[in-house]
């Protein structure tokens, strides 16, 4: 199959069920540094409740198409739509207030804060009174977390940091929840919970968007799967029928064609 | 390289050769007779092979320091080299603002009128006077100089000018080394063409030491300056003096320009318990030193004698200044007048006033009025009209005359001596009672000093 | 372990790898160190033995001098915080900030000015001086603000020397503008009200009413300041973006309100800083670049970007040149100690410095981290 | 260092018959957290050693106190016999000991050739007089060091060759700068060569090439070598022995097959049977 | 912005189309016209405008003051049309409308602030206790003598006027621009420069020429300053086209360069040994005082700029290399005076300097960037006090000095600083050393340790590179080349005080090695002749003496304005334009790629570095060395 052809499977990919607005979509998005190119005509859809994974290689537009999701990089043509509404010019704020929230690669929490702290900032944006119950919704489900509400961050394990990264971004009560490359540099065991807290969080109702390089992991499960390749979505498809797809496997599941 | 030097030569003649040429044609150029003064340049490298400049030559014979000549319609030419900007800014732009008034005063030099050109900075430093002074010794159009304001720039500068055959006279420099010694011998830094109508810091130091020791009757002084080449010569003089006179300077120490918190330096001194401070530095640290010496325990009731440098309205001014000798040279200018311009004190403060929105900053100002004034004189009574109607000043000459040259001024007699000192280097102390008062010259006057020759 | 024992040597002592990692830059460093420590020993023995054969300044003296210090370093602590806070965001040294200061303080000055001329200064003067604190505040804040958006903001991404350089352009450029606006004169703020001057008994000890107030204020904006830092939310976000930019702005924090936020701050602590200074020791155009050094200097002392450590560091910096020329270098008998206070104070940062690299309270290598 | 039980002429030398890298009782805390507390560890010569371990372990503060960045709290670390411990970094590489970072630390605005030059410093000695009067020394170790780098690179094929010599450094794709960085640690013609998480964030086919390129390192260059992966594909292909590390200390060592099979490994690390990993 | 879909497979080099022609833009127009207002109010009330009327340039009728005053509008009637670029490059044309009626709104929007200051000025308002520049004579500029209403018609008519012509200016295609802009910067200049025109052309055997071109002791005549005008604006334009762009010559390398490289270097020598003969003692006195500079710039250099270590501080070396000169050669020495010849004082200087060097480089070595430059700062700041010291006074002169520091002899003659013509050459001929020096450093593998060091300490150390020998040598050969400064500036001046070593002089140093191009000895020396030559050092007058007065306000602007257009510099190296300039290369290199390399799908890199550029990535996990140490 060629690029064109992947192409023209993406572009008609998977509907989306009557009715329900995408908590995030993009339609036909260009974005360029300077004058190169990044993402070509990129469509995105992710429907309430969903998980979806955008899987691709180093340099092929995920971080952009992260970036664009969240307003560090404008468009310059097409349109990102935030729960129905065209997000183009919004700042980051803006998008983080209407429900997008990101797990960023490398956890990077803020070290020299304590756990509480890491957790409320999560929440920075809110003003409701039910911060606190969000907390003890966040103990529930990371009960070690609370042991070490007033640990400086820095001084946590790599497993710890990841709850409290996931649970920060969970605080700001995200309609999407936005994982980057949850796998990378992880130890397996760590990889496995990582993967099962995205699974915990999804069958709680929270959409969910994985960029990953970790395929097999991310497809296990996804309900959907987007293939980029420098700046192109090349596959759109359910995540089993793309396991399952032989050039996918071939170029990004690791077997070589022998 | 030799080859060079001629060709370098020769093109210098030409130019000399076209210069005249043109001249004759239009009118309207500066016009140097004097061969070896046809490239300043070419010239200045023959002149300045010593840059040691032999202090012990006589005084040039008329005639080999070559002329200066101005076409008809042409201005004379003088430059003024003072600190105009950075920190000691007010201590050089009444200078030369002084200057501006006093040639405005004087007029024509015999029908020719005079231009000051573009004012040059001394930066108050000795890398900047000898830069700016560079500048002006390459204008050969140029009769004379006033300036500089720091005696640290006017080392390098009067050394310059000196070699360049110009004359210098210099408003503010007080350093002894820059004219004589106390043994009536050449200073250190001593050049020819170099005059001054300031006082010589060795003076000062006495009179604030005589002052102290026999009309007060004190003995333990303290003493402080700033690290201004120009207080820290003061109060060494004085510390000499009033040693030598039997007291005893009991804490000799300094601040740094810059200093506001004077607190260390003033417990330093009241734990030798001096009854007396001499504290001869400017505005702003001055300032400072009056404000806070008072709530210093043990200082309550010392006497404090500053100097010239403190003597303006911005420390006047302030209710704590009340109290204060003020040793420098004489400042009654009032009823004084300069006898060339025949112009008054008072006059010229409302002149300078009128002109610059402010009162002047510093105490020099009638010092560079008188040697702007003595500069022109000079000039008058040396130039010569030529046939043509050019007039010619002969450098040599210039210098003689300045040598020679005396007349009444706003700060009183002028007289150069072989040395260049000019002054009247009589020093008065005053002592200021009433921060209403704000002009120096209207503080009564306690002891008058005047060097015994 | 493999089941043959190799052959190996001996465990170095503690002695030889100790001395092992001692290169000859550690045996520099240990000549320094204990040679100032040996110096300062003597000149404080000095200092004594002067004292008690009643020589040098009395126990009241020294006294009085050590509150002096303790407020004139204070105002360094506030000028210092605004030093440190822009650093723990943006990471460069703001070098214009000492003109930030000198335009409270001289905006201020008209302000007080045109109260006394008002004759508001004479009949009310808490409320004059508090109205002047405020033209102050708001002038160095505005200011601070102003050179953000103008020259920093568009450098976020820059290696840190080009804002540095931008901020040498800066000072710079606010310095002789305002010597070029308003002349060279010093200018002199009207005289403090009469129950301003004087000594006050504290416990005993009587402290000057002015130095006193330097001390109170200092002391309260310090710890406003550190409650609006550790409590507010805005707070957390300056902390936050101070920490990670990028992390920040994810959390909904607007990375560029809470920069001007930042400047804003430190901008009005050197507006307080520079009323008080202003008040004690008139304005000029050139009145904050000293201070501003020095502030820095303190900022470094107590260890970049820690807040506390800025005021500690200015205190610090107060007490080491007000009080260490005359009882350290008076006690070695050097002449004319007094004009070398700069020099004590910067021979103190060196050697803070070489004992502890990363300032009294900077973060210690790694103990934030681990592996 | 009398005592030996070995000649001491061989120690530090390429002679000394005991293992490369024996360390014994390891121990280092950072602000009173312990990262490793107590590590015992052999490599010896001509084999491939694999750290592995959940993140936090202390893998790569291993790897740190091993090449000096940070002195041990505790412990010795022997390198050809001689007790390296304390010794600073650039002392620690002059000693034939390398390695390579896992956030990748190139000198990002050297070009490719400068980068792997710098690697050669260790090996040159020539000072600025000799390069302020160009002499001899001087002009034979220019061409020296740079035909070296030129070699180490040629190493990586059609990957760092050609026009990329002149690049630099931060327009390299992220697989170039991991290979680049090995590259510059080879130049500095190292025994033992410490790799941290060589394959992250490469995609299979590149994790292939370099897993491949792993082995190549030690038939063709002869160097020892010690790396910490996540990657168990990579450790299982690489490895002769893998340590196993948690918490600062070990909790496992022996061959891929031996530790995989592990429970207590299993339980911090794996998650679950290494095979079932494979198929997941 | 316009917005169109590109063909994606040749997407990567596809950039967006010029967009149309923009109408009259009012908003920016009075945007640029409210700042050119405040900056014409702001400029007569620092006093420029009165300071500088009186210097007449061009004879009979414009002063400078009424340059700079002109000035104002002109450059704000052009601004006020310009479209400001797209995000992807490009400035597209102007409409005529555009230009002019927008200049016509930014040239009214001029005239308010003035206006008001004429009324305030007309007033019986008193400011001049608060702005004491604000006197009546300025009225009198700003109305250009008109009284009365008059006068505000006189403002309006030049501002508008000028902005007019600035809009025009818009209009015309951009080389020719260019040209004209390069015309008048020549033309004022020379103007300016009287005294040196009279000298220069006089050794020429020109003298007739100055006449013809000048008034003596004052501006260039009218008319041969049109005539300069258009031939310098026509040779521009015809210059303009033949050069490669900055770019093109950045990128080339190989023989080309080379030949182009040598042929530089021997005009350059030819210049260097010719130009002292003709070109009069202000010129060479200025460039003594340049080449002081640049010495201390080279040294500077290796430190900050090849090492990356922060020194603010420098100063620090000149002071030892001067006082130990001072000391050494004057007989008026007060503590030790062995009278040494400044040849045989020389090597123990250098040899002190490099002492110093490592007394401050070693407390600093294990501090990080910034605490190095507070801790060099403060070791300039306690030098100077001690230099100045009374306790120091028995070796150093305290604020005295030392003075009678004897020339340097040469030969049969000494040199000194009263014939600036042979100081230059000897200066020239330590600067020549000390580029060669800095030169073979760089390319060699001290250099590169240096390069590595800048980069990322704890790799290079990592590396095997001994960091702390590295730093040191940094310390001690800057030390070494910018104490050559000092020795000659004792020589020169024959004197040394302390206030030549004021802090001011580091940060002046710093400013012209950054402004030069860090790292790039042309650079370097380029920022020297700019900044001191032109502008003048911190205690030194540059060729505007005129200025000296706003020395530091053009300096503080000049600063601020080219770290945000031009942050590597006027001659920035290859290797910092690349870091300042990640992005624009990326780009390059992606094109690059395109034409040789196809193997490789996804290692074009561009992404993950264009991310890097804007947001370096933090260390990911803990305890990886990216501390200090």
């Amino acid at each position: 199959m060629s690029i064109q052809e992947f192409v023209d499977t993406a572009t008609d990919g998977t509907p989306a069920p009557e009715g329900e607005i995408p908590v995030l979509e993009f339609r036909a998005v260009d974005t360029f540094y300077g004058a190169v190119h990044i993402l070509k005509n990129v469509d995105l859809r992710i429907q309430p409740g969903e998980m979806v994974c955008l899987l691709g290689g180093n340099a092929s537009g995920k971080t952009t198409t992260l970036k664009t999701i969240l307003g560090m990089v404008e468009p310059a043509a097409g349109e990102v739509r935030i729960d129905g509404e065209v997000a183009n010019g919004w700042t980051t704020a803006d998008r983080v207030a209407r429900g997008v929230s990101m797990v960023p690669e490398n956890r990077r929490l803020f070290k020299r804060m304590n756990v509480l702290e890491n957790l409320r900032i999560g929440a920075y944006l809110r003003n409701d009174d039910e911060i606190d119950a969000d907390l003890d919704h966040i103990f529930e489900m990371f009960p070690r977390v609370k042991e070490r509400l007033n640990q400086k961050a820095g001084t946590l394990s790599g497993g710890e940091q990841q709850m409290v990264a996931v649970g920060r971004a969970l605080m700001a009560r995200p309609k999407v929840l936005l994982m980057d490359e949850p796998s990378m540099g992880l130890a397996p065991v760590l990889v496995q919970q990582n993967f099962e807290i995205i699974a915990q969080i999804h069958e709680a109702g929270t959409a969910v968007f994985v960029v990953e390089q970790n395929a097999n992991m991310a497809l296990s499960i996804a309900d959907r799967g987007y293939v980029l390749q420098t700046g192109q979505i090349v596959l759109a498809d359910d995540a089993d029928k793309l396991l399952a797809n032989p050039q996918m496997r071939e170029a990004y599941l690791g077997e070589m064609p022998d | 390289m030799r080859m060079l030097r001629k060709g370098v030569r020769t093109a210098a003649i030409v130019a000399a050769a076209s210069l005249v040429l043109t001249a004759c044609g239009n009118g309207d150029t500066a016009d140097l007779t004097d061969d070896t003064e046809a490239d300043a340049d070419a010239t200045g490298d023959e002149e300045t092979d010593d840059p040691g400049d032999d202090p012990d030559e006589d005084a040039a014979e008329a005639g080999d320091l070559g002329s200066v000549t101005y076409q008809e319609g042409e201005a004379i030419q003088i430059r003024s080299l003072e600190a105009i900007s950075g920190d000691v800014a007010f201590l050089g732009i009444p200078n030369q603002r002084g200057t501006e008034i006093a040639i405005a005063d004087y007029g024509d030099v015999q029908g020719f009128a005079v231009e000051l050109g573009t004012p040059l900075d001394d930066l108050c430093s000795a890398d900047g006077g000898q830069s700016a002074a560079q500048t002006i010794v390459s204008d050969d159009t140029v009769a004379g100089v006033i300036g500089t304001s720091c005696s640290g720039a006017g080392v390098p500068a009067s050394e310059l000018i000196s070699s360049a055959g110009m004359v210098m006279v210099s408003a503010s420099n007080t350093n002894p080394a820059l004219t004589q010694t106390p043994f009536g011998t050449e200073g250190e830094n001593f050049s020819e063409g170099y005059y001054r109508t300031a006082h010589n810091d060795l003076y000062q130091g006495a009179a604030v030491a005589e002052f102290v020791y026999e009309e007060l009757g004190l003995t333990q002084m303290a003493a402080i300056h700033d690290g201004d080449p120009y207080t820290d010569g003061l109060t060494t003089a004085f510390q000499d003096a009033f040693t030598e006179l039997g007291g005893e300077v009991v804490v000799y120490t300094a601040v740094n320009k810059g200093d506001t918190d004077m607190v260390p330096v003033l417990t330093e001194v009241a734990g030798e318990n001096p009854e007396g401070i001499f504290v001869p530095i400017f505005p702003p640290e001055v300032n400072r030193v009056a404000e806070q010496y008072v709530n210093v325990e043990g200082l309550e009731d010392v006497v404090m004698i500053s100097a010239d440098g403190a003597q303006v309205e911005g420390f006047l001014e302030i209710a704590e200044a009340e109290g204060f000798y003020f040793s420098g040279p004489s400042l009654q200018f009032e009823g004084n007048n300069n006898e060339i311009t025949d112009k008054s004190a008072t006059d010229f403060l409302e002149d300078y006033q009128e002109q610059y929105g402010e009162a002047p900053s510093a105490a020099f100002w009638a010092h560079a009025y008188d040697a702007t004034t003595l500069l022109l004189q000079a000039i008058d009574n040396v130039a010569e009209v030529g046939d043509d109607g050019s007039l010619t000043i002969d450098r040599a000459a210039l210098r003689d005359e300045l040598y020679s040259t005396s007349f009444q001024g706003l700060i009183g007699q002028i007289t150069c001596d072989e040395f260049g000192d000019c002054g009247a280097g009589e020093i008065q102390i005053i002592l200021h009672e009433d921060s209403s008062v704000t002009d120096a010259t209207q503080i009564p006057v306690v002891y008058t000093f005047v060097p015994s020759e | 372990m493999t089941a043959t024992d190799p052959p190996r040597t001996q465990a170095p002592s503690l002695f030889t790898r100790a001395r092992r990692r001692l290169t000859w830059v550690d045996s520099f460093l240990w000549v320094i160190r204990v040679g100032a420590v040996l110096l300062i020993a003597w000149g404080l023995i000095g200092s004594i033995q002067r004292f008690t054969a009643g020589l040098g300044p009395t126990g009241s003296q020294w006294r009085d001098l050590l509150v002096a210090a303790i407020a004139f370093g204070a105002m360094y602590g506030l000028i210092a915080i605004g030093y440190s806070m822009v650093y723990g965001v943006l990471g460069f040294i703001n070098f214009a900030h000492g003109e930030v200061f000198m335009s409270g303080a001289f905006i201020g000055y008209f302000a007080a000015t045109a109260l006394s001329n008002g004759g508001l200064w004479q009949s009310n003067p808490i409320i004059a001086m508090l109205l002047t604190l405020l033209v102050s505040m708001a002038t160095s804040t505005f200011m601070a603000v102003l050179v953000e958006r103008v020259a920093y903001r568009r450098l976020r991404s820059s290696p840190r020397l080009i804002p540095l350089i931008t901020s040498i352009g800066v000072s710079f450029f606010l310095q002789y503008s305002f010597l070029g606006l308003f002349g060279a004169t010093v200018r002199t703020y009207p005289t403090l009200p009469p129950f301003m001057t004087g000594n006050i008994d504290i416990l005993g000890v009587p402290v000057q009413r002015s130095q006193l107030l330097v001390i109170v204020v200092a002391a309260v904006a310090m710890s406003g300041l550190w409650q609006f830092v550790t409590r507010t939310k805005t707070g957390r976000a300056m902390r936050a973006v101070a920490e990670d930019k990028e992390i920040a702005a994810l959390m909904g924090i607007n990375v560029d309100r809470t920069i001007v936020t930042t400047f804003a701050v430190g901008g009005a602590m050197a507006g307080i800083a520079g009323m008080l200074y202003g008040q004690l020791y008139g304005v000029s155009f050139f009145m904050g670049f000293l201070p501003g050094i020095k502030a820095f200097t303190a900022a470094v002392l107590g260890g970049i970007g820690v807040i506390p450590g800025a005021m500690a560091g200015g205190v610090l910096l107060g007490l080491f040149e007000g009080v260490g020329p005359l009882l350290i270098l008076g006690g070695l008998g050097i002449a004319s100690p007094s004009q070398l206070r700069d020099a004590v104070a910067f021979s103190a940062l060196v050697l803070v410095l070489i004992f502890r690299p990363s300032g009294l309270f900077g973060e210690a290598v790694g103990a934030e981290d681990r592996a | 260092m009398s005592a030996s039980t070995a000649p001491a002429a061989t120690i530090g030398t390429d002679e000394w018959p005991g293992p490369l890298l024996e360390i014994r009782d390891l121990k280092k805390n950072f602000g009173g957290i312990q990262a490793l507390g107590g590590v015992d560890f052999t490599v010896e010569r001509g084999s491939i050693v694999s750290v592995i371990g959940p993140n936090g372990a202390g893998k790569t503060s291993f790897f740190n106190v091993i090449s000096g960045l940070f002195p041990p709290d505790e412990g010795e670390i022997y390198f050809k016999g001689e007790d390296i411990a304390g010794l600073a970094p650039n002392q620690i590489t002059d000693r034939r000991l390398a390695r390579t970072f896992q956030n990748v630390k190139l000198f990002p605005n050297l070009t490719v050739l400068e980068n792997v030059m710098v690697g050669r410093h260790c090996r040159t000695r020539s000072g600025a007089w000799d390069a302020i009067l160009q002499t001899p020394r001087y002009r034979r170790e220019q061409k020296e060091t740079e035909e070296y780098a030129r070699e180490v690179l040629s190493f990586f094929g059609s990957r760092l060759a050609g026009y990329r010599l002149e690049q630099p450094a931060f327009v390299l794709s992220y697989a170039n700068r991991r290979r680049l960085e090995i590259a510059r640690a080879m130049a500095t013609a190292p025994d033992l060569l410490l790799l941290d998480e060589p394959t992250a964030g490469m995609n299979p086919r590149e994790t292939l090439e370099l897993t491949e390129l792993i082995g190549r390192l030690r038939s063709d260059k002869g160097f020892t070598v010690v790396l910490i992966e996540h990657d168990m594909k990579v450790v299982a292909d690489v490895s002769d022995r893998v340590t196993v590390f948690d918490h600062g200390v070990r909790l496992a060592e022996g061959t891929y097959a031996e530790v995989s099979t592990d429970d207590k490994v299993i339980e911090a690390y794996l998650g679950r049977p290494a095979d079932e990993e494979k198929t997941a | 912005m316009a917005t169109t879909t590109t063909p994606t497979t040749s997407a990567a080099t596809s950039s967006a189309p010029a967009p149309a022609a923009p109408g009259v833009d009012v908003a920016r127009a009075v945007r640029v016209g409210a700042i050119g207002s405040v900056a014409l109010a702001f400029v007569a009330a620092i006093g420029m405008l009165q300071t500088f009327d009186n210097r007449v340039v061009f004879v009979p009728f414009l002063s400078l003051g009424d340059v700079i005053f002109f000035a104002v509008p002109l450059v704000t009637g052009y601004l006020a049309g310009v479209v400001p670029p797209g995000p992807m490059g490009g400035t597209p044309r102007v409409s005529a409308a555009r230009a002019l009626l927008g200049a016509a709104i930014a040239g009214v929007v001029v005239a308010a602030l003035p206006a008001v200051l004429i009324a305030t000025l007309r007033s019986d308002l008193d400011l001049r206790r608060t702005f004491p520049n604000l006197s009546p004579g300025l009225a009198q500029i700003l109305t250009l003598g008109q009284e009365g209403a008059a006068g505000y018609l006189a403002l309006l008519a030049v501002c508008v006027g000028l902005a007019l012509v600035g809009g025009a200016l818009l209009l015309t295609e951009e080389r020719m621009r260019r040209a004209v802009v390069r015309g008048v910067e020549i033309v004022l200049v020379l103007a300016l420069i009287e005294l040196i025109a009279r000298q220069f052309l006089g050794n020429l055997g020109l003298g007739a020429l100055h006449q013809r071109l000048y008034v003596t002791n004052s501006g260039l005549r009218w008319l041969p300053a049109v005539v300069l005008f258009v031939l310098f604006t026509a040779v521009s334009y015809v210059l303009a086209g033949r050069r490669a762009s900055a770019r093109e010559r950045m990128l080339r390398t190989g023989p080309e360069r080379q030949r182009r490289s040598l042929i530089v270097t021997l005009v350059l020598a030819a210049a260097l040994l010719v130009m002292p003969m003709l070109v009069g003692s202000i010129v060479n006195e200025l460039f003594v005082n340049v080449g002081l500079f640049m010495l201390m710039a080279l040294g500077l250099n290796i430190i900050v700029g090849y090492s990356g270590l922060l020194d603010l501080g420098h100063v620090t070396f000149f002071a030892v290399g001067a006082y130990g000169m001072a000391v050494l050669t004057s007989p008026a020495s007060p503590g030790f005076a062995p009278e040494l010849g400044w040849w045989l004082a020389l090597p123990i200087i250098v040899a002190m300097a490099a002492a110093a060097g490592i007394f401050v480089g070693t407390p600093v070595i294990r501090l990080r960037g910034d605490y190095l430059a507070i801790v060099t700062l403060g070791f300039a700041a306690i030098l100077e006090r001690l230099f100045i010291s009374d306790w120091l006074r028995p070796y150093f002169g305290g604020a005295q000095g030392i003075r009678r520091i004897p020339g340097v002899s040469v030969g049969a003659t000494t040199v000194s600083g009263t014939d600036p013509r042979a100081m230059l050459y000897l200066t020239i001929g330590f600067v020549l050393v000390a580029v060669y020096v800095s030169w073979r450093l760089q390319g060699s593998r001290i250099g590169r340790a240096w390069a590595a060091l800048r980069e990322d300490e704890t790799t290079a150390q990592a590396m095997g590179v001994d960091t702390t020998k590295a730093k040191l040598m940094a310390f001690v050969a800057g030390a070494m080349i910018s104490s050559f400064a000092g020795a000659l500036f004792a020589a020169k001046v024959g004197s040394v005080f302390p206030n030549s070593f004021e802090l001011l002089v580091s940060i002046v140093i710093l400013v012209i090695v950054i402004v030069g191009g860090m790292g790039h000895i042309p650079g370097v020396l380029l920022g020297a002749v700019v900044l001191i030559g032109i502008l003048g050092g911190p205690r030194l007058p540059g060729l505007l003496q005129e200025f000296q007065d706003y020395k530091m306000l053009i300096y503080g602007t000049l600063l601020v304005y080219m770290m945000l257009m031009k942050p590597e510099g006027l001659l920035p190296s290859v290797r910092r334009t690349r870091e300042l300039h990640q992005e624009e290369f990326l780009q390059d290199a992606w094109f690059d790629k395109k034409g040789h390399f196809t193997d490789d799908p996804d290692a074009t890199g561009a992404e993950v570095a264009v991310t890097e550029a804007s947001a370096p990535p933090i260390a990911g996990d803990a305890a990886d060395g990216t501390e200090p140490r």
